[in-house]
């Protein structure tokens, strides 16, 4: 589409020259550095972030950022965006030197950034959110209507589909993510930083992002990803950048690199990428049964619509789906979270609809939520009293009334060291752990009370591939000792290795459910849009 | 007479006459306090300044604890004569009379000097509300030209003796007329106080009085839309120059003259005071600045003939309990 | 512990006194505008609260409701929710106290006297337990409900003391003085000092500090009122009833006030009277506040607070200024104790590392409460609350 | 007796008297709106309105023009503003307590002031009576809305202007977004703590005019303590209101309505227990609310002070 062409062209010469003022063509030369960081250097805490780290991105081009949870990729792209000072350092733009004191000051170089943690406030408008803190063009009063006309231009120029009128609050993790990218584009950004973007996005959005970020590449951005997932990185990133600890392991093209090499990079060892899984494991009977579910979304609209389902002993159970499909009320149904609008659940042969959380926690119903930081743990608890949650009444950790301290201290401490959480001590407090040890914490305190059922919902988002890895590892073995695990993921590549049927859920009701040996990704692609291979 | 007695016995004797006060509002508020702490300064100002009575204050002690610290306090800093001008400090007073049993200590609104208790340090001190309610009553039945009258109360129970002769009065001389009584539920609301006379006023009234701290809000609000206003306690009138046509004023001066005459003649309580008309505690006052209808005038002053004389008794009236 | 951490968490204790002491100097200003001689007026502060026994005797009787009500607060900010409504939570405790013991008055001391003191208790417990339950299932707001409940009850009182509760012997009196009969003398808190209000409830209050001490930190009740002040969703996930909780910490801090209002009369005045509380229960947050919303801190908080209150009034008599001087000075010292946390809170925030690693066990409580304090703010928030999805 | 009250001359008595009564709460609730908004609350209304009331009332006292009372009003509550907004905002203290700390020391010294500057209870003669031309003689409604002091229709504009600030203007999205998101607002260069010190002085101002209402415009007489805890039933009705400016207004009237009523039943002597009665403003506010509480929008941020990741 021509006319889409020209106003990317537009948008270009806008984007690039206004952070300047000045009126420069478009006549920017390819792989000249946009960004250069020199010898970073950030302390919090307890934690040395980032350790002289040199980082630098050109025109045009891709840069990967790549590392174990808390290696200090968030923190060096914080401090780029001016939300961290670093305490030594210096950063350059088209090779001048700059201070960068606050996200203005970013805007005003260029730079936008797509936190990991979306910077959206969900009570306001698409457009709401884009026009905030910009010069309105008839102050005091605002601009709306402008600013949606020129959300409508870039969303068209650049593929991003979003309703400028809704509120932020109705819109899927994806249309947040456009959301979040048409604040930089509208703020004539001409360098993009991405923390974690495709951690929370379904397959088919990834695929999305990535087209707009190609246009973006095509049209002289410079973008930084942070990812976890490596066969993304390979496939898109022009140069990758690996830390370890807050030191800077090293900067290569991509295409010399292996996901293995990449891997040894970043975690300073071999990581066994492909699971191998000995298929002989002898399924008991069932321990956990949905007969015909039916449950209702917050806004009171049918999320479930009859689902039914079944999990043995000793068998991991994948649920695919696209987010958003009723997978979040279906993993809350099963945990006693929300109300239950028809239909049955039942463990062990006895049904659970009517029993409450901690019933159900008690008789060995295990559960890993989706929005850790939210609901998996409590930010301002010591690790120590994270990790007895759910159990600190059973009579390990209480005699009813009062807490069993030195036993919980030391049941602690042989949890953090089994599940290696990296944390300086049990009394710390858990925020000042980095994402994936939270994650760590939580599968500890659920794994240890060897529960007879498991529901994990995106067990391994957002985490590095150590700790993917082994957290596969910990699911595998528990399933040999005879755990049912419901494994709710919308990572294909994740059920694949480790379920023995994969239920496909689409708009609250189960497609189909497949052995894992007899299924393709692609087939499971296709059940997930709803669409029955064999009926076409 | 008095005065001078007492000026020859602080003559003889030199050091001033030190009373403190205890009170729980403050000394501004133009209704039970500052009444008392009025009297005071009169008092002092008849018997010739600090140097011949010296007056130690604590005003805002609505919470009893602080009161009672005062007390204690101002009779062990040897105070001739503590007074506590609130009914609340009654346990406070007993308590700390006893402890100190050759200072003076007064004791506000009560009959109750302890003596049954065999406690003879404390005086009591009482105003007869209900006869300047009664007065009060008389004037606004007469005032009122379409006998509708309003009354702005504190908290039901409260000010009960200034209200029920006041309407004592009233139905003496307009049996049928209409007295309005309505209570804000607290003593300094002056918004609800405000808000209630203009009620009053939009239901008819053309005549209003009311009690406590809280009713500068309503004579503003009278004084705005001219109606009349019936003071009482301490002058209002400067608040309502031209609609306060009376004004109820307790006098203190007396009693305390005649507490400190006793104290210094070694008799430290037991007296019960009452205020009346009789003994000049209870004074009506006329608003000079506003011409009033003679009638009014002659009204008024016959009724408090009558209640000096015995004539009338505004106090019993159980019966017309609202 | 280490005595350099030692040292610094001793700072972090004198800040809130250092910045009283500011606090009391921008006072002198006022006292210039009134004309009196600052030194005097201070030093008559410090005399009147701490110069001799009666001024100690003074301060401590008044740190004795500041600290009951205190511990209330301190619960209600573990639990994520604001208690405005002390005051009223103070009156109805003090009125059914009141009606209990006088009531039953021919009960042996023994029975009558913890039943007294039970009654007041569970009045206050129901007077918060009422805005608790609002919240908790209907979503009603609690600052709103707590200030009209005080409101509610102030009017009650007011009733009550006029008619059903009215001295008996006043109305034979004729004087219709609003109070209560008196209490039985049996069970009249023993006074400490002779001649002085001084009474044994400070004892009790102290205990108390030290149950709601380990009620927080060492049972499972405290564990899941903080969990679900801290973050109602985790704790949800994790079994436990939140709107029961939000219910218990309101309701337990309406408890503890309602109680201050009981020994408040056992102890003091012996009857139920107006102006029996007049503002424990703003006063009481403050003095919480004071102590970090930590229980025992609470203790030595409400002991000063107690000391200012009591030595501005000795202020207001020696040097004859206004109340309304000791009110301002109040506020300015609020302020500037509530400014100077931010201190506390930078410097512990630089600690976070070593107390990761130190301190033993028993310190537990302290290290949650000192790293608690930078988030208290948050705690406030979630106090707000709108509303928690029931069950 | 009972039949009186449904006279139209009553129900007009009473819904005028709802009006007037509502003025001074309006004001204070809408300034603690913006503040709410913004994510600060301030609990110390009541004594920003007694400073406002006092200085109000002195200027006129001293013989200046009502309007110059009002000017003066607004710059001491910007004022107490600007302290309220030092102490919760830059000093990040704890916003329920530093709210009552400001309460204390507003109530303290405006009677130190009133006890210095005047030293006694006096009257002034304040905004009177200002019935609109024409609308004012439209029988019923033109009593009930179009016959009072000009503070009062002041109080009513604001409500459309203050909507009109808070959804309209860049100010108002700054306010909304500060409140709900902080984090959000700085990483778009927002200045979070500068627009919570806006809106605090904005509240502190319309506090301040709350009280002026009193001290010259619907008493015209200076007390202390004349709010009597005026300012948190303000604050409370903020709650009520859930955040909007509407919403509040239906507090406000709510309340005064209940009251006005209460007192109508007192005036014609109609049997209900005067004791009942003077309760019933609070309880019904509490029942009201109680059934109608619903999923509200509070701003995500607030009593939650803002500072950046480290
Ligand atoms: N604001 C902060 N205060 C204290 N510690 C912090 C803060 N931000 C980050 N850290 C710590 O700094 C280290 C680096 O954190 P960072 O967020 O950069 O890791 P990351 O590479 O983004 O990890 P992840 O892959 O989980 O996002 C971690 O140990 C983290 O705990
Ligand atoms: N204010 C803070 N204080 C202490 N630690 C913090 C703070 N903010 C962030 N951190 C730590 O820094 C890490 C990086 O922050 P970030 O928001 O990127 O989370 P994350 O580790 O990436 O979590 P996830 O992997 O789930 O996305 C966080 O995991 C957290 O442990
Ligand atoms: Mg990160
Ligand atoms: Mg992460």
């Amino acid at each position: 589409m021509p006319t889409g062409r020209r106003r990317i062209e537009d948008q270009i010469v806008y984007g690039i020259s206004r952070p300047t003022g000045g009126h420069r063509a478009v006549n920017f030369r390819l792989n000249a550095p946009y960004v250069q960081m020199y010898g970073i250097v950030k302390r919090f805490p307890g934690v040395l972030a980032c350790d002289h780290v040199d980082f630098d991105v050109r025109r045009g081009e891709l840069h990967a950022l790549l590392g174990e949870n808390g290696a200090g990729k968030s923190t060096l792209m914080r401090i780029l965006y001016g939300l961290y000072q670093p305490e030594d350092g210096r950063i350059l733009r088209d090779g001048a030197e700059v201070t960068i004191h606050s996200p203005t000051d970013a805007i005003r170089q260029g730079i936008g950034m797509i936190h990991q943690h979306f910077m959206l406030v969900d009570t306001l408008t698409v457009t709401e959110n884009v026009a905030l803190g910009l010069k309105s063009s008839r102050e005091p009063l605002l601009d709306l209507d402008r600013v949606e006309d020129g959300i409508r231009e870039l969303s068209e120029a650049y593929g991003l589909q979003i309703d400028p009128r809704a509120p932020v609050w109705t819109l899927s993790v994806g249309e947040r993510q456009r959301v979040e990218i048409m604040k930089a584009l509208y703020r004539g950004a001409a360098m993009l930083i991405l923390d974690e973007p495709t951690a929370v996005l379904t397959p088919q959005e990834v695929d999305e992002l990535f087209v707009t970020l190609g246009y973006m590449k095509e049209n002289g951005y410079s973008l930084v990803l942070i990812s976890h997932k490596l066969q993304e990185i390979l496939a898109i990133s022009d140069r990758i950048t690996v830390l370890r600890e807050g030191r800077l392991v090293g900067t290569v093209p991509t295409g010399e690199m292996s996901r293995q090499e990449l891997a040894r990079m970043m975690v300073g060892r071999d990581v066994m990428l492909e699971r191998t899984r000995e298929d002989d494991i002898d399924v008991g009977d069932v321990k956990l049964r949905l007969n015909d579910v039916k449950a209702l979304d917050v806004t009171g609209q049918p999320a479930l619509r009859g689902v039914s389902l079944s999990v043995q002993e000793g068998e991991i159970l994948g649920v695919a789906g696209i987010s958003g499909n009723g997978q979040r009320e279906l993993a809350e149904v099963i945990a006693g979270l929300r109300p239950i609008a028809g239909g049955s659940v039942e463990m062990d042969g006895t049904p659970i609809s009517d029993w409450t959380t901690a019933r159900r926690t008690e008789s060995g119903l295990a559960y890993i939520p989706e929005e850790r930081m939210h609901d998996g743990i409590v930010r301002d608890f010591a690790v120590s009293e994270n990790l007895v949650l759910q159990e600190h009444t059973s009579d390990k950790f209480s005699n009813g009334i009062f807490l069993a301290f030195d036993y919980i201290a030391r049941y602690s401490r042989q949890l953090v060291q089994d599940f290696y959480i990296k944390t300086p001590d049990i009394r710390t407090m858990t925020r000042n752990l980095s994402g994936g040890n939270i994650q760590r914490l939580i599968l500890a305190r659920e794994l240890s009370r060897r529960p007879k059922v498991l529901v994990a919902a995106q067990p391994t988002r957002g985490i590095d591939i150590g700790a993917i890895e082994y957290i596969y590892q910990q699911l595998l073995e528990q399933r040999d000792t005879g755990m049912a695990t419901l494994l709710i993921s919308e990572d294909l590549d994740e059920l694949l290795a480790l379920c023995d049927r994969i239920a496909v859920i689409y708009e609250g009701q189960i497609m189909d459910t497949l052995i894992r040996e007899e299924t393709t990704a692609e087939e499971l692609g296709l059940l997930m849009a709803g669409v029955h291979p064999q009926k076409q | 007479g008095r005065s001078n007695q007492d000026d020859e016995e602080v003559d003889a004797e030199g050091a001033p006459f030190r009373v403190a006060i205890v009170m729980p509002s403050s000394t501004t508020d133009i209704a039970w306090s500052q009444s008392m702490f009025d009297s005071l300064t009169a008092v002092q100002a008849e018997m010739g300044g600090e140097d011949a009575l010296k007056i130690a204050y604590s005003e805002g002690m609505f919470r009893v604890t602080d009161a009672s610290a005062a007390i204690r306090d101002y009779a062990a800093e040897g105070y001739d004569l503590v007074i506590a001008h609130g009914a609340q400090y009654g346990n406070s007073v007993f308590e700390v009379a006893t402890d100190f049993t050759d200072t003076s200590f007064a004791w506000g609104t009560s009959s109750d000097t302890g003596a049954d208790r065999g406690i003879n340090n404390v005086f009591a001190y009482g105003a007869v509300a209900n006869e300047g309610g009664y007065v009060n009553g008389v004037v606004a039945a007469m005032l009122s030209e379409n006998d509708v009258i309003g009354v702005i109360g504190p908290v039901a129970g409260d000010a009960k003796l200034y209200i029920d002769g006041f309407v004592r009065g009233v139905t003496v001389v307009k049996p049928d007329a209409q007295v309005n009584i309505s209570y804000t539920g607290s003593f300094s609301d002056t918004t609800l106080a405000a808000e209630a006379a203009h009620v009053h006023i939009q239901a008819g009234a053309d005549v209003l009085t009311g009690s406590a701290q809280q009713v500068v809000g309503a004579i503003g609000v009278a004084n705005e839309n001219g109606v009349a206003w019936l003071g009482t306690q301490s002058d209002q009138i400067s608040l309502g120059p031209d609609v306060v046509v009376t004004n109820q004023i307790y006098n203190w001066a007396n009693v305390i003259a005649d507490m400190i005459a006793k104290i210094e003649a070694g008799e430290l309580g037991g007296t019960a005071y009452r205020l009346t008309f009789e003994n000049d505690g209870l004074r009506l006052e006329f608003n000079e600045s506003i011409e009033i209808d003679d009638a009014v005038k002659e009204a008024a002053r016959a009724a408090i003939e009558d209640i000096k004389s015995g004539a009338v008794d505004p106090v019993l009236i159980e019966e017309d309990d609202e | 512990m280490n005595t350099r951490l030692f040292l610094a968490k001793l700072i972090d204790v004198l800040l809130p006194v250092l910045a009283m002491v500011i606090a009391l100097l921008v006072g002198v200003l006022l006292l210039l505008l009134l004309g009196t001689d600052p030194f005097e007026a201070y030093s008559a502060l410090i005399q009147g609260a701490l110069g001799n026994v009666s001024g100690i005797t003074q301060t401590l009787t008044k740190a004795t409701p500041l600290l009951l009500v205190g511990l209330g607060i301190c619960i209600a900010f573990r639990g994520g929710v604001i208690n405005i409504g002390g005051e009223g939570q103070i009156v109805v405790g003090a009125l059914a106290a009141t009606a209990f013991g006088v009531g039953f008055g021919n009960l042996p001391a023994l029975i009558l006297l913890p039943l007294t003191l039970i009654s007041g208790a569970t009045a206050g417990l129901i007077w918060g337990g009422i805005p608790g339950l609002l919240k908790a299932r209907l979503g009603v707001n609690e600052i709103l409900t707590t200030v009209m409940m005080n409101q509610i009850a102030l009017r009650l009182m007011n009733f009550l003391l006029r008619g059903p509760m009215l001295d008996p012997e006043h109305v034979a009196a004729g004087t219709s003085i609003p109070q209560s009969a008196a209490l039985p003398e049996s069970i009249w808190l023993t006074r400490l000092v002779p001649r002085t209000l001084f009474h044994s409830g400070a004892i009790l209050a102290v205990l108390l500090a030290l149950a709601v001490y380990f009620l927080l930190w060492r049972t499972t009740i405290g564990y899941r009122i903080r969990a679900v002040g801290l973050n109602p969703h985790a704790s949800r996930y994790a079994g436990i009833p939140v709107p029961k909780y939000v219910t218990l910490s309101l309701a337990l801090s309406g408890m503890l006030c309602g109680l201050a209002g009981a020994v408040e009369v056992l102890g003091v005045h012996h009857r139920m009277l107006e102006g029996l509380s007049g503002g424990y229960g703003f006063s009481g947050i403050v003095a919480a506040l004071f102590g970090k919303l930590h229980p025992l801190g609470a203790i030595p908080a409400s002991a000063l607070f107690g000391a200012l209150l009591v030595g501005a009034d000795k202020m207001q008599r020696a040097v004859q200024v206004p109340s309304a001087l000791a009110i301002a000075l109040q506020g300015l010292v609020v302020l500037f104790v509530v400014s100077s946390d931010l201190y506390v809170r930078r410097r512990t925030r630089r600690r976070v590392g070593e107390d990761g690693s130190d301190g033993p066990p028993a310190a537990e409580g302290e290290r949650r409460e000192e790293s608690e304090e930078e988030r208290d703010p948050a705690q406030l928030a979630r106090g707000e609350g709108g509303t928690i999805q029931a069950g | 007796m009972i039949d009186e009250l449904f006279t139209i001359s009553t129900l007009i008595g009473i819904l005028h008297s709802c009006v007037r009564l509502a003025t001074p709460y309006l004001f204070a609730s809408l300034g603690e709106t913006f503040g709410q908004r913004s994510g600060v609350l301030n609990l110390g209304v009541d004594g920003i309105m007694l400073m406002g009331a006092f200085f109000g009332f002195y200027v006129v006292f001293e013989g200046h023009n009502l309007w110059v009372g009002v000017l003066a009003a607004i710059a001491i509550g910007v004022m107490m503003g600007l302290l309220k907004a030092f102490v919760s905002v830059t000093m990040q203290s704890l916003q329920g307590i530093s709210g009552i700390g400001l309460y204390l020391f507003g109530l303290g010294l405006s009677s130190l002031l009133f006890k210095t500057l005047i030293g006694s209870v006096e009257g002034v003669s304040g905004f009177r009576q200002l019935p609109i031309p024409l609308l004012a003689d439209i029988p019923g409604i033109g009593h009930i809305l179009f016959n009072h002091n000009a503070l009062v229709y002041l109080a009513y504009l604001m409500v459309p202007a203050s909507w009109f600030v808070i959804n309209r203007t860049t100010l108002g999205l700054k306010i909304r977004a500060v409140g709900h998101n902080p984090e959000a607002a700085d990483t778009l260069g927002v200045s979070v703590n500068g627009v919570r010190y806006t809106t605090l002085m904005i509240g502190g101002a319309l506090a301040a005019v709350a009280g002026a209402s009193l001290s010259i415009g619907l008493q015209n007489v200076f007390q202390e303590n004349m709010t009597n805890g005026l300012g948190f039933i303000a604050v409370a009705l903020v709650y009520f209101g859930s955040w909007r400016t509407v919403g509040v207004l239906g507090g406000a009237l709510l309340f005064s309505l209940v009251n006005a009523l209460q007192l109508w039943v007192q005036a014609l002597d109609i049997p209900v227990p005067s004791e009942v009665a003077v309760m019933m403003p609070y309880i019904m506010t509490i029942v009201v609310l109680a059934f109608t509480a619903r999923q509200i929008q509070r701003p995500a941020a607030l009593a939650r002070s803002y500072e950046r990741g480290e």
